[in-house]
């Protein structure tokens, strides 16, 4: 009797595990979010001193967390950009997907912020009172508008569940915002843009901390456009990534295969041109921008252990270079596990990125007689990062089971059906 | 923000430090918690979340121990963390040439933090508190910040306001002289507070033996320091420096 | 972030920057208001039926909007793009006799696709509904046999009150169930009379004046489209919900409602009548 | 009438508009914001007038002049008024509020009114009539001598802590020939050779670690503070310390002038056969250093005259043993004595009866049968094993003290005393001062109610009808003559000499053969060896913390200095918590590595660390078998 | 749809009216003084008395606000009028030696400094400007004070008036920065927090 409570809810022709399997599934998803949320109470109640963070690492997992699901999330807005603006038509199968891993990541990513800062109930005072040099303003402003933005594009998808598109008006209303969908999309493309951007210009512009800061364009350090690059190269791929783990773990086909070549093919040749890119600005870092600031390059790699020189190949050449080249040949393309590792190993290359312009730049004494500190999370840090993880899988988990996320699943399953 | 009345002369506060003269007392630790309203440590403290607003660095040269006291610098028109800061909590004065930061704005992104390249500001991980009671011994120049808010060396301007108070009644113009707790506080009278913009201490800062912190990544800092030991200076050179020297 | 807030600051940086802000979010907001203000128009033109249909079409797989030439096999593999309706598609008329009144009569006698009486006598929707003139030319309309089958004697369906409008592709009645609903799609552009006097037909409709027939299926293409269409959800009933069968040794069972269990029966229903 | 889901739509759209365009939204955004800046859990600063008021720091005898800020008869800050003030002064004013403060009257855990504590005091003492004694951990002040007036009524005793700074000086008072009082005069020697004295970090007033004008050795197993700023660090073995300064001896002896000196030396011959016994390279060895350092060390000395050579010992750590203290005054007496100058002893007033100033050690064991110890402030301990042994069975212990941890244990009552600017102002006498004197000032801040300071105290018990203000002023009045000062801040009163000779130390060499003296010499058999330091004025206020655990200037207490090497092998990592285990007790330890000895852990500590101490028959302090392991 | 959009119009004017009036309001509490305080019998022809007699700075140049009791004292050691207030005052606080604990209207948060020197003596702003004609008042006004923050309402919130009274300049940041600005005296947050 359980397992048919909320069949009214499931969209017709699709199968869904039954509803006590579902809750089995997410209950320890469901543990992990209170577990996550009573430490995001112990930090908003008492302080941040429930996490591990210092006055030197003054970012911890947390902000590495934002900047990495921010990356992973840029599926959203540039699968947006492929189908509404340049007609990518087949990408349809996968832009509902798209949009809710954009939103959980996002949504995420703002509530960390939030707890992340030491005065949350001030954090208006950014809209009201900005510094327009900061390029956290920039971000600031940018992530607000684009979650905005997101929760709108995430409005149609959410109101053709079975049971609410029952209701004229609601469907009449997803109707017309899937028409100005093109304005959301290009408006998604512009704010992501700058603050993908930014978060990368966010490291670029730290003049005191030459490991990080990087000579640029206008007002933008070249992390700017780095970050924007690597964004934009990595988000078809997680969306490629999401998609082949929702399929292994729901055991069902959800998309066409030539989707997935779709995705793999553009994230391949943005991947090799971010690789070329970054090389040109390490190199220019290397033997320009730091020693400039009175810091040869290889003072920072002299610590070596976790901060040694593999990190910049393990970057670049391993998960930068490889992914790209396996990405980009047809025939390597075409072995779904090959792809899905490729995939894999393109946001492995861009969550280390991340972790080295955050964790690494704080890890690194600046004045002479300072010294490397290393720095572990506190159970409290891992809980709030499993919350928005499990926050994550569950409105995923939701959004996979009431709405309609991947619209050739129904077809793909009577074709399976049909053999 | 940055227009002033013609009739106002600006200074340029600044401080002299003599690295020969310091013993490492770490008196003016103590009398900059206490001028500035600073709470005593929490149990839980460590160097690492500690809230110093000056914090003197015991250097290993291999022989005698020397010190270095390291405040906020404030940094001339490059100051890193001034542009960082996204909501305004930072400011440049350009009558004092203090960097102020404003707890009451402050948003505890810690932004500016990650900027500063002299460690110098620190972070409210915990609400302040003291033993109960001893916030009847606050200074009243000084209010207290609240947890989740950045804060550092401002030079004493609980001293300043005093002075601008004073001056205010004694009909004096211009800009104030005042003495910062530390430099009040120094039993070697290593710390010399004074302004750029008098000559004679401007040409102590800038002569041939004084140097300041990390003088290459061009942020101009109002710290200056002086050692006649060969090694201090070299342990606190900057990378970039060794390189050149 | 107005010029009245203190430390506001007249410069080029921000006023591009709040500039930018301020036109984004009047876009944005702008933009959600037009589809707000869009939506309410269509509410009070009572054109949610229109809306209804056409996402419900968009949401069809490819094989359920196989044009019907190409069910009967005058035609290649082709989906329809007209959202079923035929009345205005070029192909269709391009494959039809010249005399298009006959070629649109109504025939007679009775036939059948595995045990669902296809009656020639009339039209049918690709919803599964029919359409037959009476003699005063008003029109009836009903369920066909395999809608009758699947919603079995206790299944109830829904119908209009008298005058009211229906239209092509519109929902026009409610099929009930042991708690499952499901639309069903009007067959005619017409006034709803009132209940149908004989037990085989739903409703009695006035059709509109320029009602045609031509979106209908009729006479063997009919038998063809029914043959088509119990192939199509026994493979979605397998899709969905396993191995259930809609036939009983090669003839669909009489009601069929009762061996579908109650997933089977929601997943049925709404493919069959286009309710997905 | 029915409502239905659309009439609570309607009526909830309605108001959601309405409060969208009411300033509500926006004004309860900015209130929340400005109470984010005003937390009612957050202090509120005085308001008020700023006044100045000049005072004294007598919380150690250096007595620095300070200028004091308050607010509404609260004093908010310490400034140095001409001088300098080591970092103590400037959060000195806090240790009113100190969190482990005692803050009302207790017998073991009850809490009882004062005056019950006072009558059942007396009651004791009425019924031990003699066997009454005051343990007077700061030595030296003017409460002292009303102490010692009062003990002299009561016909009890009056009894000092062993004294480690300044302990030097007293040895060497001990084996000079013609007895006198002596104290380290820093101003004006050229050398100073010191063992295990904390020289430059608090021993002295705080501006003889700043003008320097000597040349400083430090023989020290850890690289304390004086040793970091000492010209040469000698990392000599615990208890090798008898050794290196007999071989010094050693390497001057061959000098003629020294057969001079030797002659005022009591016991000068066991004494030369010792050092005759240690030639460098021997002592090199006990010592763990190479020979050459301290051959160069003696050379130094005789180099830069005059000069010293001090082995006090650690405030906490204790002081050496009484060999080595006898050793280094040897080496002085060698010099000449040259850089010790007369002190003339404390000022008396000729018509009060005192009780003689005594030593611990010499009271007799099992002989008092009501004590009354004054802790007037912190840093101040003495080993209880060397109080134990003089208790009576049954004896009464009050502690009149500020602190309600330190003899909480030991203590059966524990009586709260006014602390520095609640109680009139009584610096002790400083064991380096040039003169004998006594500071005494007016208190500046409020007193607590139900607290009495220790001397108060002694004369209710003695029955004297004074007020300790009341004595003070007597007391400015006997010493009448010339130097009294009194005004608004007081009275500092310096006297030529009159009155009573120091105690004796227990130094007798006249006794001991060369045997003696070499038997002392070998370092400590324990590997790695524990041994004790500490800071008297790190209790003073939880500010200080700011110093070491905010961040790494200095050892705090509770924290174990360890080689990088010796931290590896015990298997822990720099800033981890530890156990220090002694037979007396387990405290919590953070472990910081160092320059130190790879074979010595020193470990930092308070006052309670002294307090479980384990005295040695040579007079030393040790933590006995003492381990730091990991918790 | 009559129905829905009367509740609509009911929800819409019950918020409109919560958010513009009662909540503001309720955000406030109201503390009585100590004693009622007439300014205008002390600076009236009767007083003659100017505002610096009574609100006077201090050696060092900060502003002592509001008297302590001795300065009452020193001519209401005795009634002087026929004033029931007056009386009492002098029974309550005078006679037994008791300080009032005036609530004051102006009273600025901790990380606020106005330094009345630099504006009265330097700047030769007058009393009025920020206070308003307080000293011409006859009662003092109420002390409302924000449940929150424990700011007075003339410091957070409406501008201060009494009574019908000329209003003033007002004592918010935002009336202080005005007048900066005015002035072009606006240098940095610091010149004002502390």
């Amino acid at each position: 009797m359980v397992d048919r409570i909320d069949e009214a809810w499931i969209a017709r022709g699709v199968r869904r595990a039954p509803f006590s399997r579902f809750l089995l599934w997410a209950a320890p998803w469901a543990a992990l979010l209170l577990l996550g949320a009573y430490a995001i109470f112990l930090c908003l109640r008492d302080g941040l001193f429930h996490t591990n963070m210092d006055n030197r690492y003054v970012f911890g997992l947390w902000i590495f967390l934002d900047l990495t699901v921010i990356a992973l999330g840029a599926g959203a807005f540039f699968t947006g950009f492929l189908l509404y603006v340049l007609r990518k038509t087949e990408l349809k199968a996968v832009i509902n997907s798209a949009v809710v891993i954009g939103l959980v990541c996002y949504s995420g990513a703002v509530l960390i912020l939030a707890v992340d800062v030491g005065q949350p109930l001030r954090a208006w005072f950014t809209f009201y009172h900005p510094n327009v040099h900061s390029m956290l303003t920039e971000v600031t402003f940018c992530i607000t508008c684009y979650l905005t933005v997101l929760l709108i594009e995430y409005v149609p998808v959410f109101l053709k569940n079975r049971r609410l598109k029952w209701k004229p008006s609601m469907l009449v209303f997803e109707y017309h915002l899937h028409k100005v969908m093109v304005v959301f999309a290009l408006i998604g493309t512009l704010l992501s843009f700058f603050h993908q951007g930014s978060l990368g210009g966010l490291f670029g512009v730290l003049r005191g901390r030459p490991f990080a800061f990087r000579e640029g364009l206008l007002i933008w350090p070249s992390t700017f456009f780095l970050f924007v690059l690597s964004a934009m190269a990595v988000g078809p791929s997680f969306v490629a990534l999401t998609t082949g783990l929702a399929e292994k773990i729901t055991g069902r086909r959800l998309v066409k295969n030539e989707v997935y070549q779709t995705l793999g093919r553009i994230s391949g040749k943005l991947l090799l041109a971010y690789v070329f890119f970054k090389c040109l600005d390490t190199l220019l870092w290397i033997n320009q921008t730091a020693p400039e600031r009175g810091f040869p390059a290889h003072r920072f790699y002299e610590y070596g252990g976790a901060f040694g020189t593999w990190i910049l190949f393990a970057e670049i050449a391993l998960l930068g270079l490889v992914p790209a080249l396996i990405l980009l040949k047809p025939e390597w393309r075409a072995r779904r596990g090959l792809l899905l590792g490729a995939a894999a190993m393109a946001c492995l290359g861009v969550t280390l990125n991340r972790f080295v312009f955050t964790i690494q730049t704080l890890a690194l004494p600046t004045m002479p007689f300072d010294r490397l500190l290393l720095y572990w999370p506190s159970w409290q840090e891992f809980a709030a990062f499993g919350f928005v993880v499990a926050y994550g899988m569950l409105v995923y988990s939701f959004s996979y089971r009431y709405l309609t996320l991947f619209p050739q699943e129904r077809e793909l399953a009577m074709t399976e059906a049909r053999r | 923000m940055r227009k002033l009345g013609a009739e106002n002369k600006t200074a340029r506060y600044a401080m002299l430090i003599d690295l020969d003269r310091c013993n490492g007392c770490g008196a003016c630790m103590v009398a900059c918690a206490v001028e500035n309203n600073v709470p005593p440590p929490q149990p839980s403290a460590t160097p690492r979340t500690g809230l110093n607003w000056l914090r003197v660095f015991r250097l290993n040269t291999g022989g005698r121990d020397a010190f270095i006291p390291v405040m906020c610098m404030q940094c001339g028109d490059e100051t890193p963390c001034q542009s960082v800061c996204p909501q305004k909590a930072v400011e440049f004065d350009p009558a004092t040439g203090i960097v102020g930061q404003i707890p009451e704005r402050c948003l505890g992104c810690r932004y500016c933090m990650a900027a500063c390249p002299y460690q110098a500001r620190v972070f409210n991980w915990w609400d302040p508190q003291w033993p109960a009671g001893m916030e009847q011994a606050l200074n009243p120049r000084v209010s207290a910040r609240q947890r989740g808010t950045v804060e550092k060396c401002n030079f004493c301007h609980g001293r300043w306001q005093a002075a601008l108070e004073k001056a205010a009644q004694d009909g004096e113009s211009g800009p104030v002289r005042y003495t910062p707790a530390c430099a009040e506080a120094c039993p070697a009278q290593a710390i010399r507070f004074g302004d750029l913009n008098d000559e004679e201490f401007a040409a102590e800062c800038r002569d041939s033996g004084a140097f300041r912190l990390l003088e290459s990544l061009g942020t101009g800092p109002k710290v200056f320091y002086r050692t006649s030991r060969a090694e201090v200076r070299e342990a606190t050179r900057g990378f970039g420096e060794v390189k050149r020297g | 972030m107005f010029p009245w807030v203190y430390g506001f600051e007249w410069n080029a940086g921000y006023l591009i920057f709040l500039g930018v802000f301020f036109t984004v979010a009047l876009v944005v907001a702008g933009t959600v208001l037009a589809a707000l203000w869009r939506s309410f128009r269509t509410v009070r033109k009572k054109q949610e039926g229109r809306v209804y249909w056409h996402t419900a079409f968009e949401e069809l797989t490819p094989e359920e909007r196989r044009c019907r030439h190409a069910i009967t096999g005058e035609l290649p593999e082709r989906c329809c793009d007209r959202e079923f309706d035929c009345r205005g598609c070029r192909i269709h008329a391009r494959l039809l006799y010249s005399d298009e009144a006959a070629a649109h009569a109504a025939g007679s006698g009775q036939a059948e696709a595995c045990g669902v009486a296809v009656p020639l006598d009339r039209y049918y929707h690709r919803g599964h509904t029919w359409v037959r003139e009476a003699e005063d030319g008003t029109l009836l309309v009903g369920l066909d046999d395999l809608g009758r089958r699947l919603l079995g004697a206790d299944g109830t369906v829904e119908t209009p009150p008298a005058g009211a409008e229906l239209r092509v592709n519109e929902p026009a009645f409610v099929a009930r169930r042991n708690g499952v609903e499901a639309r069903i799609l009007s067959p005619v552009d017409g006034t709803v009379l009132g209940p149908a006097s004989d037990g085989e037909a739903l409703v009695r409709v006035r059709p509109a004046e320029d009602f045609r027939t031509t979106h209908l299926l009729r006479g063997g293409e009919a038998v063809a489209w029914m043959r088509h269409e119990l192939d199509r959800l026994q493979v979605a009933l397998a899709a969905s919900c396993g191995a259930a069968s809609l036939a009983d040794g090669g003839a669909v069972a009489e009601d069929l409602g009762r061996r579908l269990t109650a997933r089977e029966f929601d997943t049925a229903c709404g493919l069959a009548f286009l309710d997905v | 009438m029915k409502i239905d889901r659309r009439d609570v739509l309607s009526l909830a759209g309605g108001a959601a508009a309405g409060l969208a365009v009411s300033p509500l939204p926006w004004r309860l955004l900015g209130d929340t914001a400005i109470w984010s800046q005003n937390w009612h859990w957050m202090p509120r600063v005085p308001r008020g007038a700023i006044e100045e008021r000049e005072a004294r720091c007598t919380l150690c005898p250096s007595a620095c002049p300070v200028k004091l800020r308050m607010t509404n008869g609260i004093v908010h800050g310490v400034a140095p008024n001409g001088g300098a003030l080591c970092p103590a002064g400037f959060a000195a004013h806090h240790l009113a509020w100190h969190p482990l403060r005692l803050r009302e009257c207790r017998r073991k855990d009850q809490a009882v009114p004062l005056e019950e504590a006072l009558s059942s005091l007396r009651a004791a003492v009425a019924q031990r009539r003699g066997a009454v004694a005051v343990l007077d951990l700061a030595p030296g002040r003017a409460s002292s001598l009303l102490h010692r007036r009062h003990m002299a009524a009561l016909g009890g005793a009056y009894l000092m802590p062993p004294r480690i700074e300044g302990g030097t000086a007293h040895a060497v008072e001990a084996l000079l020939e013609k007895r006198r009082a002596l104290a380290a005069d820093l101003a004006s020697v050229k050398a100073v050779l010191s063992v295990s004295t904390p020289l430059l970090d608090g021993w002295a007033a705080p501006s003889s670690a700043v003008e320097r004008g000597f040349r400083l050795i430090q023989a020290e197993p850890h690289r304390s503070r004086t040793a970091g700023l000492a010209d040469e660090w000698l990392p000599v073995k615990p208890g090798s310390e008898t050794a290196l300064l007999l071989a010094v001896g050693h390497c001057w002896l061959k000098r003629p002038e020294m057969a001079q000196q030797l002659e005022r030396l009591k016991g000068a011959e066991a004494w030369r056969q010792a050092a005759e016994a240690m030639p460098p390279q021997r002592a090199a060895e006990l010592a763990g250093i190479e020979a050459a350092r301290i051959e160069a060390a003696a050379a130094d000395l005789l180099g830069h005259r005059p000069s010293l050579v001090l082995a006090d010992g650690d405030p906490v750590g204790g002081p050496l043993s009484r060999e080595a203290r006898a050793a280094a005054a040897a080496l002085n007496i060698l010099l000449g004595a040259e850089g010790f100058r007369p002190v003339p002893p404390l000022p008396l007033p000729k018509d009060w009866t005192l009780a003689e100033a005594q030593s611990l050690e010499e009271a007799g064991d099992g002989s008092i049968g009501v004590l009354i110890i004054d802790e007037p402030w912190p840093g101040v301990s003495v080993p209880w094993q060397l109080v134990e042994k003089k208790l009576a069975r049954g004896a009464v212990v009050a502690a009149v003290t500020w602190n309600r941890a330190q003899f909480a244990r030991h203590a059966e009552w524990l009586i709260p005393a006014p602390v520095w600017l609640e109680a009139p102002l009584d610096a002790a006498q400083p064991h380096d001062a040039p003169r004998a004197q006594i500071a005494v000032a007016p208190a500046v801040m409020a007193r607590p109610k139900d607290t009495i300071s220790a001397a108060e105290a002694t004369a209710r018990l003695a029955g004297v009808e004074m007020t300790a203000a009341d004595e003070f002023a007597a007391l400015a009045q006997a010493a009448g003559s010339e130097a009294a000062q009194i005004g608004d801040n007081g009275f500092y009163w310096s006297s030529e000499a009159k009155g009573a000779a120091p105690a004796a130390a227990r130094i007798a060499p006249e006794q001991w053969t060369a045997e003696t003296w070499l038997r002392a010499a070998a370092p400590s058999a324990a590997s790695p060896a524990v041994v004790a330091f500490g800071w008297r004025q790190a209790a003073v206020s939880p500010m200080l913390g700011k110093l070491w655990q905010e961040s790494e200037l200095r050892e705090g207490p509770q924290q174990a200095v360890l080689h990088p090497d010796l931290l590896r092998r015990q298997g822990m990592e720099e800033g981890v918590l530890a156990r220090l285990m002694s037979p007396r007790g387990a405290w919590p330890v953070r472990v910081r590595a160092a320059e130190t000895r790879p074979d010595v852990i020193a470990v930092c500590g308070g006052p309670s660390l002294a307090l479980a101490c384990e005295v040695r028959p040579d007079g030393a302090w040790t933590l006995g078998e003492a381990k730091v392991v990991k918790s | 749809m009559i129905r829905t959009g009367i509740l609509f119009l009911a929800g819409f004017s019950v918020a409109l009216s919560a958010g513009w009036w009662s909540v503001p309001r309720l955000l406030y509490r109201t503390e009585p003084q100590p004693a009622q305080f007439s300014h205008i019998a002390h600076t009236g022809e009767k007083g003659g008395m100017s505002c610096e007699d009574c609100h006077s700075f201090r050696a060092d140049g900060t502003f002592a606000g509001i008297p302590k009791l001795e300065t009452c004292a020193a001519c209401h050691s005795a009634p002087m009028g026929e004033t029931q207030a007056e009386k009492d005052f002098i029974a309550r606080f005078v006679e037994p030696g008791v300080e009032p604990e005036w609530k004051v209207y102006s009273r600025q948060p901790d990380n606020a400094w106005f330094p009345h020197s630099a504006h009265v003596l330097r700047g030769k702003v007058a009393c009025e400007k920020c206070h308003g004609e307080i000293g011409k008042s006859d009662r003092l006004p109420v002390y409302r004070v924000h449940r929150f923050t424990g700011y007075p309402e003339d410091v957070m919130g409406k501008r201060a008036g009494p009574l019908g009274l000329k209003r003033a300049g007002g004592m918010r940041m935002d009336d202080c920065v005005a007048c900066h600005r005015q002035n072009r005296i606006e240098h940095s947050c610091l010149d004002c927090h502390k």
